[in-house]
C-alpha cells in the first residue's frame, strides 16, 4: 500500500518536474529560449531525473541498509520520499538561463549507464558469492585433486563417490565442438546469404523464421534427438561403422544442438555484415572481385568482432544447455573419442546433482557448486582468449 | 622492370566478355558454390524449422480440441445435504469425493439405455468413469452457488475423461484399450453411441488456453492460463529491464568507458556471463532475491529478474557488436556540429545499431521465454492453480511459465499429456512470434546500408 | 509480509500425488490451492531447511527419509521441529515394450549378472562378459542387454542398487566370491552395486517419460521405473515379475514385492500456526478419502500405507520427529 | 604571382586561437611537431602543404576532434579566446559548438537532407519554432550553394547525393549552427569552379563575423580567400604569414619550392 | 585560354566504349538522359560538368558498378569492344577486371596498405610468387606517388592514412590490377599540386596502353591530361569533342559558359 503510494507520488513528481522544469526555464529565458544554455527539454529532464533517481536510489540504499539494521519499511519510504522532494526543489531552484542542464542531465544519464554496466559485474559477484560458500563446503569434504584430476564420475548415495570432473569436461568440450561445427558454418553461410545475396523480401521472411529455431523449447530438440536423430545415427552410421550401438551419443546431441544454435550465429552475424559500409563492397567489386571474394576477404574481416561475438554466444549456449544433452547424449560420464558414444556435460551434472535425491549437505550435491565455479573459470579463460583473438585480427573500417 | 612481371606493361589481349576465360570460369564456379552453400545453409535452417514445427503441430493441434459429454444429474439431497438444513456451511462440508457416487447413480438409466446400443458390458460406474474427475468439482461449485437446486435434476456438460477424448481423436483404439487398465472397450462403445445420440461432441477448447493446470489424474482439464499469465509477466519484466539495461550498459562500455584493463574485465566478464548455465542464474536468484531480499517464492517478479540477468549478456553482446559496426565518421559528423557524445550516440549511432539491438532482443527474449532450469530453483516449476492478480500485485503471486508447463506435461505419466505438451509448445511459439513481431517489423525499418 | 497459499517443494516422485491432493484441497476448502514445486527431494529439503518464516516453504516432499546431516543443517537454521509424514510407497517395476521379447520374469540375481560392471570369475574380477540376457540366464530371451535405469541423481537408483543388485549379488553367491578375491565387505558390496558403463545399461537423468520414450524407440530395452508410470501406460508396456512376485499395490503394501520405497513429506511445525490451512492440508493429504486404498492417490499408483492411521494421529497431535 | 586581396588584412584583428608547441602523435608516430601559431578573428587562414603533412591533424586539434581517435595524443597548449581548450574543465561539446568543422571526407548523416542541416540548430536550440528552423535550413543550404539542387528533395536521404553535393550539404550543416570559428578541410575539393566560387564567396562573407580556417590544395584558392597562410611540411609548420607575403615573397626555401611547384 | 596538348590526339584511335542512348534512373529521378558517346582506346577522356550533373553516375555505368545500387536502373546500350556489357551473358566480374575504377570518396579496405594494393593482383592471380607481388605493390605505389610516404609502414592499416594518401592508395590499388580501361572519379581532388602532377603523369603514361576516363572539376587538369572532353549538364551530355576544341571553341553555349566560369 505504502509502496504503491510512494511510486504513484514519485511518478507524479517526475512528470510534474519535467513540465515545471521546462516552464521555469522558459520563464527564466525571458521569452527567448535561444538565450538558454540548454534546450528546454534538458531543463525538464534535469528535474525529472534528479527527482526520480534520488527517490529510487535512496529507496534502494535504504532497503539495503534496513536488511542489516532492520528499519521498518515505512521509514525507508518516507526517507526516500523526502529525499526525492529535496532533489526536486534543489534541481528546480537551480534552473536559470546559464544553468548547464544538458551537462547535468548527461551526467545523470551517464550515472545510469554506469549503474547499468555494473549490474553485469554485480551479477558475477553474486554468482560467485552464491556458489563459493558451498564450493568451500564441498572441498572440505572431498579431495580437490580427485575432483580436478579424477577420470571417473560416479556419484552414489552411500557416499564414497568418484567425482572426477574430467569426463564431464571432455563431454562438454566434445558436444560443444560438434554443435559449433554444425552451427557456425550453417549460421555464417546463412548470414552471408541473407545479407549479401538474398532479396529484401526473402531476407525479411527467412531471418525471423530461422530465429524461431532459437525460441523452440529445448525439450522439443531433446525429444527430436531422442526419438528421431539418435536412432537414425545409430542405424545408419554407428552400427555400420562399428562404432557402437548407442542411440544416445555426443554426435546426436551435438547435431541437434547445432540446429538450435544456427540463429545465434546467423542473425547476429547478419546484422553486423549488413552494417559494413557499401563503400567497402564497391571498392572490392570495382577491382573485379566476385561477391564471394569480397565477402571472404573484405567483409568478413571487417565484421569479425561481431561474428566472433555471435559464435561465442552460440558456444556459451552450447555449454549451458541441458535438456538436449540429457535426451540426446545420455547421462553417462565417459572419457572416449568415439562420437557415437554416450557422454554428458558439466552443466547436465550441475542440474542433476542439484535436483537429485542425494543429501543436500553431502559432497554428491555440493559438487554441483564446485562444477559451476570450475566451469565459470574455464569459460572465463575461453573468453579472454577470444578477446585476444578479436583484438589481434580486428579490422576497423574508416 | 620485366614485362612479364609488370602488369602495367600492357593489357592482356582483349577477350570476349561473353566467353569467360578459364580463370574467371573457375572463380565463377567458386562464386556459385559459395552462393549455393549460402542457400543450402538457409534451407537447412528452414528445413529444420519445418520438420520441428510439423512434428509439434501434428502432435499438438489436437490439444486444442476437447470432448464434452452432456449428462443430467440428480442433485441428491441425501448426499449433498444429509441434514436437510440447506446451510451452505453444511453443504460445503461434503467433499468432492462424495459427488462421484451421485454421478454414478444419475447415469444408471443412461447406462442401461446404452447397454442396448452396443455397449453391452457397460456399468454405470464405467459410464461415470468416462467423465473427467473435474466434474466433481464442477458439480460442487454449482451446488454451492445454487443450494436451492438441491433435489432437482440438472443438465450439465462435462469434460470426458482423457482416454475417451483420446479415443475420439484416434489415439486410443480398441486394441490398445483392451490392454489398457484405465479404459474399457465398453466405454469406447458407449462413447460411439453417445456421439451418435448427440450427447458427446469434440470441439474447440478455449479452456486449454485459459484454464489453470490440473493434476495428473485429469489431463483433459489441464490448461495454460496460469502459465500464460506468468510468462507474460516475466517477459514484461525482462523486456522493460533487460533491454534498457543491456543497451545502457553497452553504450557505456562501447562509447564512453576508457579502454583499459577495467573495461576489458567487464567485457570478458559479460561474455562469460553468457556462458553461465542457466540453472546457475537460478542459484543466484534463490540466494539474492529470495533468501536475501525476501521476495516471495514462485513469483513472476523473481522469475523476471532472474531471466533479466540471464538475458542481459545476450543483449549486451549483440548491442556492442552493432555499436562497433557503426562507422566512426557518423560520430565525427555529429560531434563536429557540436553535439555532445551522448547526443551523438542517442541521435545517430543508436538508430543505426538498432537492427542488431533488436536481434539481440529477439534472441534474448526467445531464450528467456523458453527457459525452465533457472525457474526450477526459485519455485516456478510448480503446480499452481490460482491465477495471479493483475500487476503490480500479481507479480508477487505464484505463477508458472509456459516452458514450465511444457516441462511438467512431459513429465507426467498419462499419455494424454503428450499432446498437451505439444499444444503448450504451440502456444509458446505463438506467444514468441507475437512478442517479437514488433521487434521484427521495427528491425526491418531500421535496416539500411550506408 | 503475508502469504495466502501453502508452499510445498521437493521430490518429483511425490509431485503427482501432492498436486492431486493440492487440487482437491483447493476444490474442497476455502483456502487457496497450495503451490507445489518440483525440483527434487534434495533441493526441496534444502529450501525447507533454509529457515523459519513466511518467505520459506512449509512442506518438503521427499522420496526418501531426511538424513541426519540434513536434520542438523535444518536445526542450524532454526528449523527444529519437523513433522515427518509417510504417505505411502512407490513401487519400482521392470517393464518392456508390450510386443518386445518375453521379459516376464526376472530375479535379482539375473539383474545383478546383467548389470554388474565386473563379476568374479575364478577368483578374479573381470569385466562383465554378458552381452545378451540369455548369457545371464538361458531362460531369458537371447537379445542384447539394454536396460534403462534411473540415473545416479534418482532415489530410485539407490533402491534399485540395494534391493536388486545387492540382493542379487548376495543371492547368487557373487558377494562371497568377490570377498574371496580379497576385498573387504564394504568394498565387495560396492562392487556388487557398480553398474557397467559399456552401454548395456543406460542411465536416465531425465524422468520416467524419458525411460518410456527410450523403451518406445528400442524394442529390446527394459526400463526401471515407478509403478504409477506403468499403470498409466499398460497398453504399451508389459511388466515383469521380480523374484516371482508381480508388482501391484497389494504385493507392495504387503512387502512381498521387494522393490519399493516409502514416500514422505515434511511439515514445518512452526508454520502450522502461521500459514492458514497448513494443518488442514496435511491432514487432508493422509486422510482415508485421499491416501486410502480407494482414494485418488492409490488410483494414480501410490501404494497406500497400511499404517495410515498412525500417521493421521501424528498429524492431529502435531508430533514432530 | 597570385592574385591576393591585400586590402582586407589592413586592420589587425584579435587573436582567436593561440597555439604553442603543439605536438600530435598517432601512437608512436609524431604527426605534428612543435607548431605554434596564432589564428586571428575575422580572418580566413589557409593551411597549405603537401598531402600527409598534417594539415587535417592540426585542424582537428582546434576543436578537439582528435579526442575521438584512440591512438591520437595531443600535447602543448591551444587557447581559444585565452582559455586553454585542453583544460579538463572545458566541455568539448561547447567548444565544438563554437568551433564548427567541415570534414575532408563528406559525411552526411544517413537521414534526410533537411534533418542533416536542421540537426545542429535543433540540438543547440537556435530556433524558436519550425518556421524559423525551415528558414535556417534554407538559408544554410542557399549559402552552401546547394539549395537549388535539393529544394525539391529535402526529405530524400543525404547519402543519396553526389559527392560534391554531399560536400556542400556538410558545409550547410556546419554553418547552420553559426559557430564562431569554422574549420574547413578542403571544402571545395569535389566542387566545380562555379560552386567553388560560391563557397569562396560564402567564406568571405563568414569572415565578417567569424574566423575561418581552411585547408586547401589549391594555391589559387588560398590566395583568393585567405588573409593569412600557414605552410606545413612533414608535420612542421614551416612558415606562417600574410597570404600576400607567402605567395609573393616567402621567407623559407621550402615554401618557395612548394608554391612554385618545384617540390618533391 | 587553356593549355592543351594537341599533338597527342593526332592519330585516330579505336573505339573502346560505344554508348548509345544511355538513361539512368535513381528510382523515379532521371539522372542521365540520352547519353551517346564513343570512348576511344589509348585516349584520356575527361568528363567535366557542374557538381551533381551525373558524371559519377555515368562513369559507374561503364563498369556496371551501378548494379550495387538497388534503386538504380540503367537503360540503353553500352558496348565494350563491340560487346554489350549489359548483356545477360556478361559477367560483371570480368568486366570490372577489365574496367578498373577509382572512386570519388577514397575507400581503402580496413587492411594493411600492402594488402590493399595486393588485393587485386591476388584475386586475379596476376603474380606468380611473393616477390613478384611485392614488386607489383611497390611499382603501383610508386606510380601513384605515395611510395615514399608509406614504404616504412606498408603493414599499417590503410585507413590510418591522410585523405590525400588514401586517394593515392586507391589509385595504386586500381592500377595494380592492370585494367584495360581505368575510370577515375576525381582522382586528384585531395592532392596537392605536386602529387597531382605526378598522378597526371601517371595518367599520361597509362594512356600508352590503356584507355582512361577521368572526372575532374579542374578545367586546367582536363586540358592538361585529356585528349577528349565530354561536358555534362543536368544529366545531359551537352558536348563531346577534342579537348582542344572544347576549351577553345565549344559549339554549345552552355559549355562556353561553364568553362569560362559564367555559369550558374
Ligand atoms: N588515424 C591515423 N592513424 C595513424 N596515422 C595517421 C592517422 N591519421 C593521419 N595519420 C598520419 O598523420 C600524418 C598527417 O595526416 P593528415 O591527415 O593530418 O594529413 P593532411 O595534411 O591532412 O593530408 P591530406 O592533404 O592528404 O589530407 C600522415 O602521415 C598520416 O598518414
Ligand atoms: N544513390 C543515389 N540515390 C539517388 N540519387 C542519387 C544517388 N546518387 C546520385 N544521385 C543523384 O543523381 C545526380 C547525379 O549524381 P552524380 O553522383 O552522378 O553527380 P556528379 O556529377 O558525380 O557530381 P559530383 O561532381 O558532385 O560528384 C545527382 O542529382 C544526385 O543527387
Ligand atoms: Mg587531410
Ligand atoms: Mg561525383
Ligand atoms: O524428484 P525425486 O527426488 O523424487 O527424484
Amino acid at each position: 500500500m505504502i509502496a504503491t503510494l510512494f511510486f504513484v507520488l514519485l511518478a507524479v513528481a517526475v512528470m510534474g518536474g519535467y513540465f515545471l522544469g521546462r516552464r521555469r526555464a522558459a520563464a527564466s529565458a525571458g521569452g527567448d529560449i535561444r538565450a538558454l544554455h540548454s534546450l528546454l527539454n534538458y531543463h525538464g529532464w534535469n528535474v525529472a531525473l534528479a527527482t526520480g533517481m534520488t527517490g529510487l536510489g535512496v529507496l534502494l540504499i535504504g532497503s539495503f541498509a534496513s536488511s542489516f539494521i532492520g528499519l521498518p519499511p515505512e521509514v525507508v519510504y518516507a526517507v526516500a520520499a523526502l529525499a526525492a522532494a529535496a532533489a526536486f526543489f534543489l534541481s528546480f531552484q537551480r534552473i536559470s538561463r546559464d544553468f548547464r542542464a544538458r551537462n547535468a542531465v548527461e551526467s545523470m544519464v551517464m550515472g545510469l549507464l554506469i549503474v547499468a554496466s555494473s549490474i553485469a559485474i554485480l551479477t558475477t559477484v553474486g554468482i560467485v558469492m552464491s556458489m563459493l560458500l558451498e564450493t568451500g563446503r564441498f572441498f572440505a569434504q572431498y579431495e580437490w585433486t580427485e575432483f580436478f584430476f579424477g577420470t571417473t564420475w560416479s556419484p552414489n548415495f552411500r557416499g564414497d563417490s568418484d567425482l572426477g570432473i574430467l569426463p564431464l569436461l571432455w563431454g562438454t568440450l566434445y558436444i560443444s565442438l560438434i554443435a559449433l561445427a554444425v552451427a557456425v558454418p550453417i549460421g555464417l553461410f546463412a548470414a552471408i546469404y541473407l545479407s549479401e545475396y538474398a532479396s529484401r523480401r526473402v531476407r525479411s521472411v527467412a531471418k525471423p523464421l530461422i530465429e524461431v529455431l532459437a525460441g523452440i523449447p529445448t525439450i522439443v530438440y531433446g525429444l527430436f534427438a531422442l526419438i528421431t536423430v539418435g536412432p537414425m545415427l545409430r542405424d545408419y552410421f554407428a552400427q555400420p561403422l562399428g562404432l557402437g550401438d548407442s542411440s544416445s551419443s555426443v554426435m546426436t546431441a551435438g547435431l541437434v544442438m547445432g540446429i538450435m544454435l544456427i540463429p545465434f550465429v546467423s542473425s547476429l552475424s547478419d546484422d553486423i555484415i549488413n552494417a559494413v559500409p557499401q563503400a567497402m563492397r564497391d571498392g572490392s567489386l570495382g577491382l573485379g572481385a566476385t561477391p564471394s571474394e569480397t565477402i571472404r576477404s573484405v567483409i568478413i574481416p571487417a565484421a569479425l568482432p561481431g561474428i566472433v561475438g555471435a559464435i561465442l554466444l552460440a558456444a556459451s549456449r552450447a555449454i549451458g544447455e541441458t535438456m538436449i544433452v540429457v535426451l540426446g547424449a545420455g547421462a553417462a560420464a565417459t572419457l572416449s573419442m568415439n562420437p557415437f558414444e554416450a557422454m554428458t556435460t558439466v552443466t547436465v551434472k550441475i542440474v542433476s546433482q542439484l535436483t537429485g535425491d542425494t543429501d543436500f549437505a553431502s559432497p554428491e550435491t555440493l559438487v554441483a557448486f564446485a562444477l559451476g565455479i570450475t566451469l565459470f573459470v574455464l569459460t572465463l579463460g575461453l573468453n579472454v582468449l577470444a578477446l585476444y583473438i578479436v583484438r589481434k585480427y580486428r579490422e576497423q573500417y574508416e | 622492370m620485366t614485362d612479364a612481371a609488370m602488369p602495367l606493361a600492357g593489357p592482356a589481349p582483349a577477350k570476349s566478355l561473353h566467353q569467360p576465360d578459364a580463370r574467371t570460369r573457375k572463380r565463377n564456379a567458386a562464386e556459385r558454390r559459395f552462393r549455393l552453400y549460402g542457400m543450402a545453409a538457409v534451407s537447412a535452417g528452414l528445413v529444420a524449422l519445418v520438420v520441428l514445427l510439423t512434428s509439434i503441430l501434428s502432435q499438438g493441434l489436437p490439444a486444442f480440441q476437447q470432448t464434452y459429454i452432456e449428462a443430467e444429474i440428480y442433485l441428491d439431497p441425501a448426499i449433498l445435504d444429509p441434514n436437510g438444513t440447506r446451510d451452505p456451511e453444511e453443504i460445503s462440508k461434503v467433499l468432492t469425493f462424495s459427488y462421484k457416487p451421485m454421478i454414478e447413480d444419475s447415469l444408471t438409466s443412461v447406462a442401461e439405455r446404452l447397454q442396448g446400443q452396443g455397449a453391452s458390458e457397460l456399468t454405470p460406474a464405467m459410464l461415470a468413469g468416462m467423465i473427467s474427475g473435474a466434474a466433481n468439482a464442477q458439480l460442487r461449485d454449482y451446488v454451492l452457488a445454487n443450494p436451492e437446486e438441491i433435489g432437482q435434476t440438472v443438465e450439465f456438460e462435462f469434460l470426458t475423461n482423457a482416454r475417451i477424448d483420446q479415443y475420439m481423436k484416434g489415439k486410443v483404439t480398441r486394441e490398445s484399450a483392451a490392454l489398457d487398465s484405465k479404459v474399457d472397450v465398453a466405454q469406447l462403445n458407449a462413447a460411439d453411441a453417445l456421439v451418435e445420440g448427440g450427447a458427446m461432441e469434440t470441439r474447440f477448447n478455449w479452456d486449454f488456453i485459459t484454464a489453470p493446470d490440473a493434476s495428473e489424474n485429469r489431463p483433459e482439464a489441464a490448461g495454460l492460463g496460469v502459465a500464460l499469465l506468468g510468462s507474460l509477466y516475466m517477459m514484461l519484466i525482462v523486456l522493460f529491464l533487460a533491454l534498457p539495461i543491456g543497451v545502457a550498459a553497452s553504450i557505456y562500455l562501447e562509447e564512453f568507458a576508457k579502454k583499459n584493463v577495467w573495461t576489458d574485465i567487464i567485457e570478458v566478464n559479460i561474455s562469460n556471463l553468457a556462458a553461465v548455465p542457466s540453472i546457475v542464474f537460478g542459484i543466484l536468484g534463490l540466494a539474492i532475491f529470495i533468501n536475501w531480499m525476501h521476495l516471495p517464492n514462485s513469483a513472476p517478479i523473481v522469475g523476471g529478474l532472474v531471466l533479466t540477468l540471464m538475458t542481459l549478456p545476450t543483449i549486451i553482446i549483440a548491442t556492442r557488436a552493432s555499436l562497433k559496426a557503426v562507422p566512426p565518421s557518423i560520430r565525427d559528423a555529429a560531434l563536429g556540429v557540436g553535439a555532445s557524445k551522448m547526443q551523438a550516440v542517442f541521435h545517430h549511432v543508436l538508430p543505426l545499431a538498432a537492427p542488431g539491438i533488436l536481434t539481440g532482443t529477439i534472441i534474448g527474449l526467445a531464450q528467456a521465454l523458453g527457459e525452465t532450469a533457472p525457474l526450477l530453483l526459485i519455485g516456478m516449476v510448480a503446480f499452481v492453480r490460482d491465477y495471479p492478480d493483475a500487476p503490480p500485485g500479481g507479480l508477487f503471486e505464484p505463477a508458472t511459465g509456459l516452458p514450465v508447463q511444457v516441462y511438467n506435461f512431459t513429465q507426467r505419466a498419462d499419455p494424454a499429456f503428450v499432446e498437451r505438451a505439444s499444444g503448450a509448445i504451440i502456444v509458446l511459439l505463438v506467444f514468441l512470434v507475437v512478442m517479437n513481431l514488433i521487434a521484427i517489423i521495427l528491425r526491418r525499418r531500421f535496416e539500411r546500408r550506408w | 509480509q503475508s502469504r495466502d497459499q501453502i508452499q510445498v517443494a521437493g521430490s518429483s516422485t511425490v509431485l503427482p500425488y501432492a498436486s492431486i491432493v493440492a487440487e482437491a484441497f483447493g476444490e474442497n476448502f476455502d483456502f487457496p490451492t497450495p503451490v507445489v514445486e518440483s525440483g527434487g527431494s534434495s533441493a526441496g529439503l534444502k529450501k525447507f531447511c533454509e529457515g523459519v518464516g513466511l518467505n520459506t516453504i512449509d512442506i518438503a516432499n521427499a522420496s526418501r527419509k531426511i538424513r541426519e546431516k540434513e536434520v542438523a543443517a535444518c536445526a542450524e537454521n532454526g528449523v527444529t521441529e519437523i513433522i515427518e509424514v509417510r504417505i505411502g510407497y512407490d513401487g519400482i517395476v521392470f517393464a518392456s515394450q508390450i510386443d518386445g521379447p518375453a521379459f516376464t520374469e526376472f530375479t535379482p540375481d539375473q539383474w545383478y549378472k546383467a548389470m554388474a560392471a565386473e563379476v568374479p570369475v575364478d577368483g578374479k574380477m573381470v569385466a562383465n562378459p554378458a552381452k545378451t540376457w540369455a548369457d545371464v540366464d538361458a531362460s531369458l530371451p537371447a537379445v542384447e542387454i539394454q536396460a534403462f535405469i534411473p540415473g545416479t541423481k534418482h532415489g530410485t537408483r539407490e533402491v534399485f542398487e540395494e534391493k536388486v543388485l545387492l540382493a542379487g549379488c548376495e543371492e547368487s553367491g557373487a558377494l562371497e566370491a568377490i570377498q574371496a578375491t580379497g576385498l573387504d565387505e564394504k568394498a565387495a558390496e560396492k562392487a556388487c552395486m557398480a553398474v557397467r558403463t559399456d552401454g548395456a545399461s543406460v542411465d536416465i537423468d531425465g524422468d520416467y517419460t524419458e525411460t518410456l520414450a527410450r523403451i518406445d524407440a528400442n524394442p529390446n530395452g527394459v526400463g526401471v521405473f515407478g509403478l504409477a508410470f506403468y499403470e498409466n501406460n499398460t497398453d504399451k508396456l508389459k511388466v515383469a515379475t521380480m523374484g516371482g512376485v508381480a508388482p501391484s499395490t497389494e504385493t507392495i503394501a504387503s512387502g512381498e514385492y521387494p522393490v519399493s520405497r516409502p514416500l514422505f513429506f515434511y511439515v514445518k511445525k512452526a508454520h502450522l500456526a502461521e500459514v492458514p490451512g497448513l494443518k488442514e492440508f496435511a491432514s487432508f493429504f493422509v486422510s482415508d478419502a485421499v491416501a486410502g486404498p480407494n482414494g485418488p492417490l492409490a488410483n494414480y499408483g501410490l501404494v497406500s500405507d497400511p499404517e495410515l492411521a498412525d500417521t493421521q494421529a501424528m498429524i492431529a497431535d502435531e508430533k514432530s520427529m | 604571382m597570385y592574385d591576393t586581396n591585400e586590402a582586407k588584412t589592413a586592420v589587425q584583428n584579435d587573436v582567436k586561437f593561440h597555439c604553442s608547441d603543439v605536438q600530435v602523435y598517432y601512437g608512436e608516430s609524431h604527426a605534428i611537431k612543435d607548431v605554434s601559431i596564432e589564428l586571428l578573428d575575422n580572418t580566413v587562414t589557409a593551411f597549405i602543404g603537401p598531402s600527409g603533412c598534417g594539415k587535417s591533424t592540426f585542424l582537428r586539434c582546434l576543436n578537439r576532434m582528435n579526442d575521438t581517435i584512440d591512438i591520437c595524443r595531443v600535447e602543448g597548449k591551444i587557447d581559444l579566446d585565452g582559455e586553454d581548450i585542453y583544460d579538463s574543465r572545458v566541455d568539448p561539446v561547447q567548444l565544438r559548438a563554437r568551433v564548427g568543422m567541415v570534414f575532408q571526407k563528406p559525411n552526411p548523416f544517413p537521414k534526410s537532407i533537411y534533418d542533416n542541416v536542421a540537426y545542429g540548430p535543433r540540438i543547440h536550440g537556435l530556433t524558436k519554432n519550425k518556421a524559423e528552423l525551415d528558414e535556417v535550413v534554407e538559408s544554410s543550404l542557399r549559402k552552401a550553394a546547394i539549395w537549388n539542387e535539393v529544394k525539391d528533395r529535402l526529405h530524400a536521404p543525404g547519402t543519396g547525393l553526389s559527392g560534391g553535393q554531399q560536400q556542400r550539404l556538410c558545409i550547410a550543416r556546419a554553418i547552420a549552427t553559426a559557430p564562431e570559428v569554422l574549420l574547413m578541410d578542403e571544402p571545395c575539393s569535389a566542387l566545380d569552379p562555379i560552386a567553388t566560387a560560391q563557397v569562396e564567396e560564402l567564406i568571405d562573407e563568414l569572415r565578417e563575423s567569424y574566423s575561418v580556417v581552411i585547408v586547401t590544395h589549391s594555391m589559387q584558392q588560398a590566395a583568393r580567400v585567405s588573409q593569412k597562410t600557414a605552410f606545413f611540411h612533414l608535420g612542421v609548420m614551416v612558415e606562417y604569414d600574410e597570404t600576400t607575403k607567402i605567395f609573393t615573397n616567402p621567407s623559407d626555401q621550402r615554401t618557395q619550392d612548394y608554391i612554385t611547384g618545384r617540390f618533391g
